[in-house]
């Protein structure tokens, strides 16, 4: 991260901004397209929810915390993770379930956390994590702590009671809770228009006073800024923001999901304006980077991966004897 | 030095002197400060400490049950008020999915030093909404400490070591209990782990918890009149069970019974019936006897409500069978 | 199963004294059964051929619930009491399906029953259920608790000899620890000749001390909380008594000997006869005075506990009767084996403290007796007499009556009646 | 008769009219009515069974001899002899 980013409201696209910024979707996207081969050879098990297709939202808004400000995200946060400055020997060993995972293989691929990073989970339950975002906002504000409590989740967390608990909790209490809405428009099979009356997302938090925009998920630039913007706001003490970034998922919902619910055309339709390809695009045509920068990047990625999946095969299983541990302070 | 006061009284009391002496306990839950909460365990705190530690909240269980539980991670001693364990319901994933499971989960880089509080049990007619003891819901999960304080004392002294433990601890208060007297001495310490033997006996061991314990303790008076001796054992500690000092109980008076508000089918007394079989079954002398609440949601009146719930002549009928005694005392 | 006290549910078989064909009387002894009281002749009262036994010896049987069939005039009692058994829920050994094992008892009468006890169950639903109802054993194995067959184990006991206090009579582990009940392994007693064993055998059972205690503190707890008692003491010149009553035995052979105890009871009956009051039942916050004089003899145990079975009819038995009667109360008492009808009939106790006593007992009513006798021990003391102040011997008679009855005036006019009575003994 | 079959009749009759007692350890000059709490019905009936059984003439005045294992087969000895 570069030192003073946060001061500024808007991206400063320098040449080593925008490279980092690919790296780190390329790092993502690369690490998953491995994560689904290893899946395929049964080193990975479980349900493995792959992020391809929305990597800009993660890069971007992680691109405007602070080191000492929380983040907490979903099931699918493999790509938060690494954005978050996750090890990916750590990630990936968790995604195998090795002692020296991120969680030391406790969670898996759906519970990655790091105390160090202020990374808390990795919460399989839709909507789950927004009660958790506010009372960690509410306790940096009893303590006069200014830190931002980031709050990731999919549009399907909407639904839920806890996502509207959470919204009038958070703005009634102006705590300093960013709400990060990663609308892929599918909660798992069902189309939003098919389970919202109400299919505009930020408009529901809206409606509870809080500040609320809509972004492109697909655009870094755009998401970066936004988020920018949002951070200032509630670092400043003006309560908590609402940040829809309408995406796409390529993948499916999980490895074990034929997709019957679209059509492969738009899929592909979809994948032609991904994060990646647009941004990648833009800063070659802009002459900020060249086709050399992202070879190299590739290839950084692809030693990083092969670097993490050895350290995952190497890792040691826990002792059964272990079972127990960390249930309680006290066994 | 001792005082006499009621359970309420000591349960506020408790609240209040572990606010004064740690910075970072504070109470939130539905109608806790200007109401002076559902049971009035809270009365008074909002005055002395501010609306910022004395915390209305919003009709959100889940939400604000969260939000203990995040604040907890963040630093914090909270302690969630939850009106009954009926409505914890709604706040059941917060407290199972994350309370429970989050040390766990992230091998053991977080852990939530919450303390839940929230009333149970039946006896007050407020019907089958406001009325049933799921405590054994709660004892049912890993990660959790379960509290079921049944006298003064303990309700008393067991909010300290709780708001002390790392972990996520339920806290239930019987409603039957609240205006009850008893003696109270701030300065005595008790722990979280022991069960209680509230009174000696040799011939079979009542174990019983939380607003049953004084049912119990009155049949166990009766049966002594029948010259029946048991041994009442109060759990305090509902998870982990105690199972030690059952157990050593029930060795030595080969019987037991055991008395829960609760349900009896899946019931805190099956588990403990079953530890029982399991570990001292061959030192028996009479099957294990459960006096539970009926299978009925828990009816309006109160002769109803009553037929609901374990009495004192049912208690002293089980504990007669198992002495192999039918029917009334001489 | 008759009920043999009001806190009766249930007793245990412990051997039939009929067989089918055998001609039964009215009064006949036919069975003995096992009560938490101890083990107890069941007279019948009617009279016919017993058709078939439908219960085993081992077999819990609820109040009610029918023993046996009988052949007779009338209803037989077999008949009636099965129709009353049948709801009980309780009544379930009587139906359990033993037959098999036990070829000479036909599961057909009651059949229904464990059908109507586990609908009953289900649907009374209350609260407690303390230990499941449904539970008879099988056929053959001895209910016993895993505490009981433990110990069994390890001492090497077989179960089938003892009987159980325990739920349902299981045998429990008291029972076995106990070491009162049956069988010592032959030669653990090895001064006793094996006619011990055969004596002690299926009989001599129950007397269970530490049920006898808690039974006896229950009574004497109850009588405390509700008798207002009042007590007086009165000393008795026993030197006509005693010189008549040696006069009489040295001339006999020991059988027909007569204990000073016996004219001690004797003059207590026949005191009652004119003192109605202290004999009856005080229930329902009222008295009823007993029709007749039965008295119960305070018989102490060896090891703990006491019974006081009763003396029917004392007033009307002659000295030698009922030292006959008392003697083998006292058998009976000592090998564990009392009628029903001795447990539940007395309206007032005696107690004597015997030769080698103190010399003044008072006692605790039995409750819902009125009153209780104590005799001291008869023994040389000093007394002022005709002759200025000799050595007689004496007894110190004393009488706990319950105020609420009587009044001080006519327990003394009692306690001096006997008196007098003793003074003239040729005529008890 | 021998001294021990003696013996072995007064033991068997005391154990009939008082199955509940043990012998055990009781040595043969214990006061019976002490070591295993016989009481004057007990003692009156193990005369009436001895005397039935035996045929020895038993005075009262002689009870007294019979309340000792010891002086119990002693005293039979010489009766029965003496028949």
């Amino acid at each position: 991260m570069t030192a003073g980013k946060t001061e500024a409201t808007h991206p400063r696209l320098t040449r080593a901004h925008c490279q980092h910024l690919l790296q780190q979707m390329i790092r993502i996207r690369r690490f998953e397209e491995k994560c689904a081969e290893l899946y395929t050879q049964e080193k990975i098990r479980g349900f493995l929810h792959l992020y391809i297709g929305e990597e800009a939202i993660a890069v971007g808004v992680m691109d405007a915390l602070e080191a000492d400000d929380a983040v907490l995200a979903t099931y699918r946060e493999h790509g938060h993770a690494l954005a978050r400055g996750l090890p990916m020997n750590k990630v990936m060993a968790e995604m195998y379930g090795k002692r020296d995972g991120s969680s030391g293989g406790r969670g898996g691929s759906m519970h990655i956390f790091d105390a160090e990073k202020r990374f808390v989970g990795g919460n399989a339950i839709v909507g789950g994590g927004l009660p958790l975002a506010v009372g960690l906002a509410l306790a940096d504000r009893m303590q006069g702590r200014e830190r931002v409590t980031t709050c990731f989740f999919g549009e399907g967390a909407a639904a839920e009671g806890e996502f509207h608990e959470s919204m009038n909790l958070a703005t009634l209490w102006k705590l300093p809770v960013l709400f990060v809405c990663e609308n892929n428009f599918y909660a798992m099979g069902t189309r939003l228009d098919l389970s919202e009356s109400e299919t505009d997302i930020h408009a529901k938090a809206a409606s509870y006073r809080m500040p609320s925009e809509a972004v492109d998920g697909m655009n870094i630039v755009e998401v970066e800024a936004a988020a920018r913007r949002a951070v200032a706001t509630v670092r400043a003490g003006d309560g908590p923001y609402f940040l829809e970034c309408r995406t796409y998922r390529f993948r499916a919902h999980s490895m074990f999901d034929p997709q019957l619910y679209r059509s492969k055309d738009e899929v592909k339709e979809r994948e032609k304006k991904g994060p990646i390809v647009r941004f990648q695009g833009w800063v070659l045509d802009a002459g900020i980077l060249h086709q050399a920068d992202i070879d190299a990047i590739e290839a950084d990625v692809a030693q990083e991966i092969d670097a993490a999946v050895a350290f995952a095969e190497a890792s040691e299983w826990e002792a059964i004897e272990t079972l127990l541990d960390h249930v309680g302070a006290v066994p | 030095m001792s005082e006499e006061i009621t359970y309420r009284e000591a349960a506020g009391a408790a609240i209040h002197d572990a606010m004064a002496a740690d910075p970072r306990v504070f109470i939130m839950g539905e109608d806790v400060g200007h109401y002076g909460g559902t049971y009035a365990v809270t009365k008074g705190l909002l005055e002395t400490f501010g609306p910022e530690r004395v915390r209305d909240t919003p009709l959100s269980e889940s939400g604000f049950t969260g939000a203990g539980i995040g604040a907890a991670m963040g630093g914090m001693r909270p302690i969630v008020e939850i009106m009954t364990v009926n409505f914890s319901l709604l706040a059941l994933d917060q407290i199972v999915n994350n309370a429970a499971t989050l040390r766990h989960m992230s091998g053991g880089q977080f852990n939530v030093p919450v303390v839940i509080r929230m009333a149970t049990g039946a006896g007050r007619q407020l019907a089958a909404q406001h009325s049933h003891s799921l405590e054994n819901w709660y004892a049912h999960v890993p990660g959790l400490r379960v509290l079921a304080p049944a006298t003064v004392q303990d309700v008393y002294s067991m909010l300290a070591p709780a708001l002390e433990d790392p972990d996520p601890v339920i806290l239930f208060e019987h409603v039957m209990l609240y205006n009850r007297k008893g003696t109270l001495d701030r300065s005595a310490a008790v722990d979280l782990r022991s069960a209680a033997i509230r009174r000696e006996g040799r011939d079979i061991t009542l174990i019983s918890y939380g607003g049953s314990l004084w049912k119990t303790l009155e049949a166990a008076a009766l049966l002594a009149e029948d010259g029946i001796e048991a041994e009442v054992v109060d759990l305090r500690v509902l998870r982990p069970l105690d199972a030690d000092t059952f157990l050593s109980s029930v060795r030595k008076t080969r019987r037991a019974v055991i008395v829960d508000e609760g349900w009896r089918t899946g019931s805190l007394a099956a588990e403990i019936s079953a530890q029982i079989m399991e570990e001292v079954f061959w030192e028996l002398d009479a099957p294990v006897g459960r006096v539970c609440s009926a299978e009925v949601p828990i009816p309006y009146p109160r002769h109803l409500e009553e037929a609901a719930l374990p009495q004192v002549p049912a208690i002293i009928a089980a504990a007669r069978a198992a002495l192999g005694k039918q029917g009334e005392p001489a | 199963m008759p009920s043999l006290g009001a806190d009766m549910d249930d007793g245990v078989l412990v051997e039939w004294d009929v067989k089918p064909g055998d001609r039964v009387s009215r009064g006949d002894i036919v069975a003995v059964v096992e009560t938490q009281k101890g083990a107890i002749e069941i007279e019948i009262f009617e009279s016919g051929t017993i058709t078939r036994l439908l219960a085993a010896p081992g077999d819990t049987i609820a109040v009610g619930a029918p023993l046996a069939e009988l052949d007779g005039p009338a209803a037989t009692a077999g008949e009636t009491e099965a129709a009353k058994a049948a709801p009980a829920p309780s009544a379930k050994a009587a139906a359990e399906p033993a037959a098999e094992t036990l070829p000479e008892r036909p599961a057909a009468p009651t059949i229904e029953t464990p059908a109507v006890a586990a609908t009953a169950r289900e649907k009374t639903a209350p609260a407690v259920e303390a230990a499941p109802a449904a539970k008879a054993a099988p056929a053959g194995r001895v209910r016993a608790s895993p505490a009981a067959r433990q110990l069994a184990a390890e001492r090497g006991i077989d179960l089938a000899g003892i009987q159980g206090t325990g739920p349902d009579g299981a045998v429990v582990r008291d029972d076995v620890a106990g070491g009162k009940a049956p069988q010592p392994a032959p030669g653990a007693r090895p001064a006793a000749p094996t006619k011990t064993a055969e004596t002690t055998g299926p009989a001599r059972r129950g007397f269970d001390v530490d049920e006898m205690r808690k039974a006896i503190a229950a009574a004497m707890s109850r009588s405390k909380r509700e008798i207002p008692h009042y007590y007086l003491s009165h000393t008795i010149d026993m030197r006509v008594a005693s010189g008549w009553l040696d006069e009489l035995n040295a001339q006999r052979p020991p059988e027909e000997r007569v204990l000073i105890g016996m004219l001690l009871l004797k003059a207590s009956a026949l005191a009652l006869t004119r003192f109605p009051e202290f004999n009856g039942r005080y229930e329902n916050e009222a008295f009823a005075p007993a029709p007749a004089v039965h008295i119960g003899m305070a018989v102490a145990m060896r090891g703990g506990g006491l019974v006081a079975p009763a003396l029917h009819d004392v007033d009307r038995l002659s000295l030698e009767e009922l030292m006959a009667k008392a003697r083998d109360l006292v058998a009976r008492v000592r090998s564990g084996r009392l009628r029903s009808s001795e447990f539940t009939d007395a309206g007032i106790t005696v107690t004597s403290l015997g030769e080698r006593g103190v010399d003044t007992v008072f006692g605790v009513i039995y409750p819902p007796q009125v009153a209780i006798v104590g005799f001291g021990t008869v023994a040389m003391r000093a007394l002022a007499t005709e002759n200025g102040v000799d050595a007689v011997p004496t007894v110190c008679a004393t009488l706990a009556a319950d105020h609420r009855v009587s009044d001080g005036r006519r327990g003394a006019l009692f306690l001096r009646e006997i008196d007098k009575l003793l003074q003239v003994p040729e005529a008890l | 008769m021998t001294r021990d079959q003696l013996r072995h009749i007064f033991i068997e009759e005391l154990m009939s009219i008082a199955p509940d007692i043990d012998l055990d350890g009781v040595p043969d000059t214990a006061d019976l009515r002490d070591a295993v709490d016989l009481d004057s019905m007990d003692i009156m009936n193990l005369l009436i069974a001895l005397h039935q059984r035996l045929g020895v003439d038993i005075p009262e005045a002689d009870a007294i001899k019979l309340t000792t294992l010891g002086g119990a087969v002693a005293y039979l000895a010489e009766r029965s002899s003496a028949t």
